[in-house]
């Protein structure tokens, strides 16, 4: 975007921006001549953008928020932001819902019936605090600090400090920053090929000749806004250049449809698939010999290794025609730069690790690492907290299994609905005696908690966020409150603080903010200038402006360290399931409405259609039309999806673009709780997972399931918006 | 005319009435002022001669040429004063005003129709006129319009000779 | 400058509202549709009206199917008011709720609407959207409206307008400067959205905006073209297997 | 009574004759009531639905995206046409003097004003927003602005009400001198109410002159205005760019629809006038012969240009309207089937035959397929059109709910009630018409017959 946004910064300072904004009070119902202009200096019909950060997915854009006359309007992108560039997805157009959700939680409530029955009753925040306090002290006293379990998604900045630092006060080693969607296993990889263990960002803008194995970048994977700038880039922004895109995947993806080519590789397969086109690319000699140079690397003894990767077996074991991956293996070998892409369906097999490492050794033999239009790794972003591991989850549910754990502090993660339930860490998770959620929304872990104590929703938060990728050294997007707290919440920041303070020991000490907000500035500060300082009210004022610290060096072309990488055979992937009663892959995949489902809750986003079936509110099975038609199933009947660990019924989708013994369902929907707009919509296929591992390196394989369809009825209460027959006819249009 | 008055008499049948009607004639009175008062039409001259021009075509002939000037002035007139564009049609567009001009010049030509009707056949009425019910169930009633006195005694005199079942004069009830 | 100044020199500029999107940009993510909703106060409806035609998106991306597997191709193409020039729905309704404005805009007056549907039906296109109900937003979702446009009350024809409140508001903005607007100064939410940056707005009566540029790409074309409508909606013709090296 | 007994019109005679066409006006019975309760309260029904459905919105009825008009159109297409032929076929027979008309006009002419006055309220029932209906008229007023004359939908509110009125005039006109009948024969406030209506008529030669010239004027004026409401309510649709609407066939097409259901409508009451009333005497084989050489023309009319309209879509094979035409074949397979055979193959061959013509439960079960075939054809241009638009993305399908149902039903029992009302209150057959065919009628001798002559004015 070539211009300058008319006066975004005329965000007005906004030290107190959250006190400021005093007209969302009810009982306007008289017409009042505007005379006196308000305290706060909002002026009816004239809107004010403040700066804030997008929290819904893990990418974290900058955004603007529209404010008029006190209350949230309208979501734009930060066009300061690098990671987004003044653009938005949809999940961020959408936050707004999250603030005015009918169904939050809008004071502190204390359970009251069964557990799990979601019956609460209202409390106050003296009372609320005084349980939690309650609870920790107990414990610790006990001597059993150890028995706290505190759940987060990956934190990121002065939350992750904050987090970190309770935690070691408190004395329980016990936090765990898992779900589902992790990056775990790309850092894995990427160790072992390129010796970074970060997740590289992907220079797309530059690139000439896109191959995505299973990436869905344009929705999902990583920071879909970003790339999804790129790709725009990518195919028009050069006069003469149109980058291509090739996917490879069982199923096509958003992303997918927007390749020029779709490969629908076996399931599994993609590793071998890289595998062979590295042969190839060495057999006629195009691979970059600077960089073999660089990682010391043999292509004859490379070669040697590949030797089981010929072309006639490689197609075998991919299902591709020869031709096909001759052509793209010589294209992605010569249309300089290239850059390939792996994305979850390929690392959650059980031969993950293999392929991720596969194709990434693909990329390093052209030359795609550290180059432009290639994979980047720069300096990792400063205050990117890190993940737990799988190992960590599971040794977590066996802890709860043996009642090792008396009290849990849920945050911002809902674990009860976004983990399958192959772990068994929803029984288990029952078993914790209390349980404390700060879910503004009753979302599904809510419903099983003892106590909540909700927390502002982002648009009335202060708070930072570092964001996924693209940030290319100091990138940190600053949250602040855009509008007056709508209830009676209470930040979370401030709320563990309070209890930091209320604990017997050292809490104080090592947590020595006056609140949240404080700490906050304290470590932009720091960011600033190393100092332990304040940030400066008019540094601070500039930052709120800005939306951030926005310090972006040059991308650091890092060429890759590691010497003497080889390839490494990909093994047989394994499937839970066998072919003859279950002859279905199943795979899951995470919508690019609602993502893993934390986003499921907004209604917006529930009759946004999904870009592929344009289905609305709910959840669908996609089948490949021949395997429909074999099962007699039409579009719309109800259908029985079961794996060796559970069923779920739910509509089918007749998916032209599909492998034939592939079947897909989106994740996120089939909620208890979470308010009324997500609430029991759609079915949750992560029941039907297996838990298959990759033993190796004990690393999940949700992708690793078969299953098997049976009709029900042709009563499956789908809602797509495309017409089923019309979409066949876009001929009518002459598009 | 205040002094003249209309005697009715009524006959059984056609034939009576038609000699009736021919007496009054043969007896001095106008074919203009004797006419016929039935329950169902008669070709003219089978009792009475009706001599009257009508204007009727022309009255609806004005009715429909006022209603087309009308609908012009209503579709084109107001487009133009309030000239605000849809789609690539003209602000007076022709066919639209065609259709509004037809429509009303029909209307007022049906209306003016209707009008001119009642207006050549002096209704509304609700002025006691002689009349008879009997007419209704069948008679044949032969009216003549006579000056008060030595006319009106020689009209009813001529009804009666003809045969007629009753005699009504004006006014009466 | 003086107030009449700046008036005359507004009046003298020509503006005629037009809109590229390069399918070969669009990834059918979706962004606009909600960011739609968001500036225009557009009601959602729940599954069930959704299934019977009641969905009242502004702007919808249409997926059409191509081939059979495995040689299938997944097509987008984002769909909203083309804003025609000889709009087939304006001269059909009868009070004039749907007329064309001076810049080109198929402009839908709410308050006027006695819900005909008479211009849903000739809308080629069928963007128009009919509010069948009341529309709900339950508190507080309510609070989020945009004071900027109407919310439109049950019986009465809606559709995009090009975010016609934005480009009011830049319109007064450069009129209170005494100079046009300029380009790239006005953005439709969906625009502004974007990720892919597949949409540009601009006044393609100005030959120097980039939309104007963009209008003329040999890969344009306008949807339906054939019936003579005259869009202001260009689309720019996405790629396929054949565009590959 | 017989009209075919060869004695001269004398008094008692015409009492007969009144007495028999004026047996619909005796006070009623414990039946009429019963019937005209259960129409009221079908009425009442369809009122409480309309109610709710502007209560609510118009999405309780079935409409959606891309079917924005439904039943109420089908609906309002389907009276419009049962309106036409009511004038227009007895406005076509007094102009051809063709005698047997006389005991048909009444009834014609009155189905005609009903069912006008049935199909305009459902333009209103089908607003999003019937409360404006101020909107529509153009009236000076705050807003400064006018209706826009440039739509199908305001030139079809000026022709309905030119219709109304125009129909209306035409069966007073008709009615006029037995007003002035029913006059001398009612008493109490019926006598009063009848007065006024009769305005002093009392049928001097000169009243019965004017009456009959301008009963021919009024028949020549009305047939125009006939012809140009249905055209226009056919340029509701083919003024639109709806693949399967914007046609150049569609106002002929329309106006001989119209004719086609009319005709059919006016003997299905006439069976039932005969039926309700015992005027088997006046309403004789012979009506229904000629009523059913009518109804066979119309019907090869209708389906020339069925054919006509069909073989051009199917020659050119536009993809678009080849679509439409392929999905109303595919979805309305049993609706078309049924149209067709209702309206060409079922009432074509039947009506060649005179025994049939002249077969009075033969005629009822044709002109009742006639009319479902009729309202079927309605209901398959409009639906099946809107669902395959242009744009394929946004096809979809029509159900109608209870809302519109009741309505549609409840507007056949209030035309049902409004003419149950009329016969109750007015000759259902014209008294005057009829004493005039039997003033003109005469004897003469013709070699050793005796034949029926009819005088005429010429």
């Amino acid at each position: 975007m070539g211009i300058k946004r008319r006066k975004f910064l005329q965000l007005t300072g906004l030290t107190a921006a959250g006190t400021m904004l005093s007209s969302c009070g009810k009982g306007t119902e008289k017409l009042i001549p505007f005379l006196i202009p308000p305290d706060d200096g909002s002026i009816p019909g004239v809107a004010n953008y403040f700066a804030s950060a997008c929290r819904q997915c893990p990418a974290g854009c900058g955004i603007l928020v529209r404010v008029a006359e006190g209350r949230a309007k309208k979501i734009e992108g930060n066009p300061l932001h690098p990671v987004n560039k003044g653009k938005i997805c949809a999940r961020g157009q959408a936050a707004l819902q999250d603030l005015y959700h009918p169904d939050r939680v809008r004071q502190p409530m204390k359970r009251v019936g069964a557990k799990g029955s979601g019956e609460f009753t209202p409390i106050s925040w003296d009372e609320g605090l005084s349980l939690l306090l309650e609870q920790l002290n107990d414990l610790k006293k006990q001597g059993h600090a150890d028995r706290l379990l505190f759940m987060t998604p990956r934190l990121q900045g002065t939350l992750s400090e904050l987090v970190w630092s309770f935690m070691s006060v408190y004395g329980s080693p016990h936090h765990l920053a898992y779900e589902m969607l992790n990056t775990e296993s790309y850092e894995q990889a990427n160790v072992a090929v390129c010796g970074r263990g970060d997740v590289p960002d992907y220079d797309l803008e530059k690139t000439q000749y896109l191959l995505s194995f299973g990436a869905d970048f344009l929705e999902t994977y990583l920071s879909p806004v970003r790339y999804g700038n790129a790709f725009g880039k990518m195919r028009q922004s050069r006069p003469t250049i149109r980058g291509a895109f090739t996917y490879v995947g069982a199923r096509m993806s958003m992303t997918a449809a927007s390749a020029d080519r779709w490969l629908p590789v076996n399931v599994g397969q993609e590793g071998v698939l890289a595998l062979g086109m590295a042969r190839l690319i060495l057999e006629q000699g195009l691979y970059s010999r600077e960089m073999v140079k660089n990682v010391e690397g043999n292509p004859e003894v490379w070669m040697k290794k590949l030797s089981d990767y010929d072309l006639h077996s490689v197609a075998e074991r991919t299902g591709l025609a020869p031709e096909e991956i001759t052509s793209i293996a010589r294209d992605f070998a010569t249309i300089q730069p290239s850059l390939a892409l792996v994305g979850d369906s390929v690392v959650f097999q059980s031969n993950g690790q293999d392929a991720v490492q596969a194709i990434q050794f693909l990329n390093l033999l052209v030359g795609n690492v550290g180059q432009p239009g290639g994979l980047l790794f720069c300096s990792p972003p400063v205050g990117q907290g890190s993940t737990s591991s799988f190992a960590n989850l599971l040794s977590k549910v066996d802890a709860l299994e043996r009642d090792e754990f008396h009290l849990a502090l849920v945050y911002r993660t809902n674990p009860v609905h976004g983990l399958p339930s192959a772990i068994r860490f929803q029984e288990a998770f029952k078993r914790v005696p209390f349980v404390v959620s700060f879910s503004s929304i009753m979302d599904d872990t809510a419903m099983h908690a003892d106590l909540i104590l909700p927390d502002h929703t982002d648009l009335e938060s202060w708070g930072d966020v570092v964001p996924w990728v693209g940030a290319h050294s100091q990138v940190t997007g600053i949250l602040q409150p855009v509008v007056n707290p709508l209830y009676d919440t209470r930040s979370f920041g401030d709320v563990l603080l309070a209890a930091a303070r209320g604990l017997d020991g050292e809490g104080e000490k090592v947590l020595p903010y006056k609140n949240y907000l404080d700490m906050l500035k304290q470590r932009v500060q720091r960011l600033i200038d190393g100092s332990s300082d304040t940030a400066s009210e008019k540094n601070w004022v500039e930052i709120l402006q800005r939306g951030g610290l926005f310090e972006q060096e040059e991308a650091v072309l890092d060429v890759p360290q590691k010497k003497g990488v080889s390839p490494v055979p990909v093994r047989e992937p394994y499937f839970e399931g066998n072919k003859e009663a279950y002859p279905f892959h199943l795979a899951l995949f995470a919508s690019p409405v609602i993502y893993d489902g934390r986003n499921a809750h907004l209604p917006w986003l529930q009759e946004m259609p999904d870009p592929m079936t344009t289905a609305v509110w709910g959840a669908w099975v996609e089948i490949n039309p021949k395997t429909a038609e074999s099962l007699g199933i039409k579009h719309g009947d109800l259908v029985m999806v079961e794996s060796t660990q559970g069923s779920v019924q739910v509509p089918a989708v007749i998916f032209p673009a599909i492998r034939p013994d592939t079947v897909a369902i989106p994740m996120g929907q089939g909620h208890h709780g979470m308010g009324r707009y997500a609430d029991k919509v759609g079915v949750n296929p992560l029941g039907l997972l297996a838990p298959v591992m990759d033993k190796e390196h004990v690393l999940p394989a949700w992708g690793a399931t078969r299953v098997r369809l049976t009709r029900i009825s042709d009563k499956g209460d789908l809602t797509v918006m495309g017409h089923p027959e019309g979409s066949y006819r876009g001929e009518l249009l002459e598009i | 005319m205040s002094n003249r008055v209309e005697i009715l008499g009524l006959y059984k049948d056609l034939e009576t009435a038609a000699a009736a009607a021919e007496a009054l004639v043969q007896g001095g009175f106008s074919e203009k002022e004797i006419t016929s008062i039935s329950s169902g039409p008669y070709p003219d001259g089978v009792i009475v001669k009706d001599e009257g021009r009508s204007f009727l075509r022309w009255i609806s002939l004005a009715g429909g040429m006022m209603g087309a000037g009308f609908g012009f002035l209503l579709a084109a007139g107001t487009a133009w004063l309030y000239p605000l564009h849809t789609g690539d049609k003209p602000i007076i567009s022709l066919f639209p005003v065609g259709i509004i001009t037809f429509e009303f010049m029909m209307l007022f030509a049906i209306l003016g129709t209707i009008g001119g009707m009642f207006l050549e056949m002096g209704l509304p009425g609700f002025k006691n006129k002689v009349y008879d019910p009997g007419i209704s169930q069948g008679l044949i009633g032969i009216s003549v319009s006579c000056q008060d006195g030595a006319q009106q005694n020689k009209a009813v005199e001529i009804l009666q000779g003809a045969g007629a079942v009753k005699i009504r004069n004006e006014g009466q009830p | 400058m003086s107030m009449k100044d700046t008036d005359k020199k507004e009046r003298a500029v020509k503006y005629k509202w037009g809109m590229v999107i390069d399918l070969d940009r669009c990834t059918g993510c979706g962004a606009c549709v909600v960011a739609c909703h968001a500036e225009n106060n557009v009601p959602f409806v729940g599954k069930e009206l959704s299934g019977y035609g009641r969905a009242m998106h502004w702007i919808r991306i249409e997926r059409y199917w191509e081939g059979e597997y495995p040689h299938v191709r997944a097509r987008f193409i984002p769909v909203l008011c083309q804003q025609c020039n000889n709009a087939p729905c304006e001269p059909v309704c009868p009070v004039y709720a749907s007329y064309h404005n001076a810049e080109g805009l198929n402009a839908q007056v709410y308050n006027r609407c006695v819900g005909t549907r008479y211009c849903a039906n000739n809308c080629p296109y069928s963007v128009r959207v009919f509010n069948f109900f009341e529309p709900s937003f339950p508190e507080p979702l309510d609070q989020q409206l945009s004071p900027d446009v109407t919310v439109r009350t049950k019986g009465v024809m809606e559709k995009c307008t090009f975010c016609i409140q934005r480009i009011r508001r830049a319109k007064e903005t450069a009129r209170l400067d005494g100079r046009a607007v300029r380009d790239g100064e006005i953005q439709p939410a969906c625009a502004q959205t974007c990720p892919p940056d597949a949409i540009i707005f601009g006044n393609l009566a100005d030959p120097k905006s980039r939309v104007f540029r963009f209008s003329k790409s040999p890969r344009r074309f306008r949807l339906i073209e054939d019936l003579g409508t005259d869009p202001s909606v260009i689309y720019l013709k996405g790629g396929g297997h054949e565009h590959v090296r | 009574m017989s009209m075919s007994d060869e004695e001269d019109l004398t008094p008692e005679k015409v009492e007969a004759v009144q007495q028999d066409l004026t047996s619909s006006m005796n006070p009623p019975t414990w039946k009429w009531f019963l019937l005209s309760g259960f129409l009221g309260l079908v009425v009442i029904w369809g009122a409480i639905a309309w109610g709710y459905q502007i209560r609510m919105g118009l999405g309780v009825a079935g409409i959606n995206l891309p079917v924005m008009w439904g039943f109420y159109i089908v609906s309002f297409v389907f009276w419009v046409g049962l309106s036409h032929s009511g004038t227009m076929v007895s406005a076509i027979l007094r102009l051809t003097k063709a005698e047997w008309r006389r005991p048909i006009l009444r009834g014609a002419e009155a189905m005609t004003v009903f069912a006008i006055m049935v199909a305009g309220t459902f333009p209103l029932i089908h607003l999003g927003r019937p409360w404006k209906l101020l909107y529509f008229l153009p009236i000076p007023n705050q807003r400064g602005l006018w209706p826009n004359f440039r739509s199908p939908l305001l030139w079809d509110i000026m022709a309905i009400t030119v219709y109304i009125i125009g129909s209306s005039l035409f069966l007073y006109l008709g009615m006029l001198p037995d007003l002035a009948i029913v006059r001398d024969r009612s008493s109490g406030w019926r006598k009063k109410l009848y007065s006024m209506l009769a305005m002093g008529w009392r049928g001097t030669a000169h009243e019965w002159r004017v009456f009959a010239r301008a009963s021919t004027l009024m028949a020549v004026l009305i047939i125009p205005v006939a012809v140009s409401v249905h055209s226009i309510v056919s340029w509701d649709f083919a003024m639109t760019l709806v693949p399967g609407w914007h046609s150049t066939i569609f106002a002929p097409y329309f106006v001989i629809g119209a004719i086609f259901s009319g005709v059919a409508a006016v003997i299905t009451l006439m069976v039932i006038i005969r039926k309700a009333f015992h005027l088997e005497a006046y309403l004789r084989p012979i009506h229904f012969d000629n009523m059913g050489k009518i109804l066979l023309t119309v019907s090869l009319l209708w389906s020339y240009f069925y054919f006509a309209e069909i073989l051009t879509t199917w020659y050119g094979h536009k993809p678009i309207e080849w679509e439409v035409f392929i999905f109303t074949g595919e979805k309305y397979c049993f609706l078309l089937g049924l149209m067709v055979l209702g309206n060409s193959f079922i009432t074509i061959p039947a009506l060649c035959f005179k025994r049939i013509r002249r077969s009075v439960p033969a005629m009822l079960l044709i002109s009742l397929f006639v009319n479902v075939g009729m309202f079927i054809e309605r209901f398959l241009i409009i639906v099946p059109i809107l669902s395959h638009r242009n744009v394929p993305f946004i096809w979809g399908d029509y159900r109608p709910t209870w809302v519109e149902v009741s309505i549609m039903v409840a507007a056949f029992a209030g035309f049902a009630l409004l003419y149950t009302l009329f016969a109750k209150f007015f000759p259902i057959v014209s008294i005057n018409d009829m004493l005039e065919g039997e003033h003109f009628k005469s004897e003469a001798r013709l070699g050793r017959a005796k034949l029926k002559t009819i005088i005429t004015d010429e």
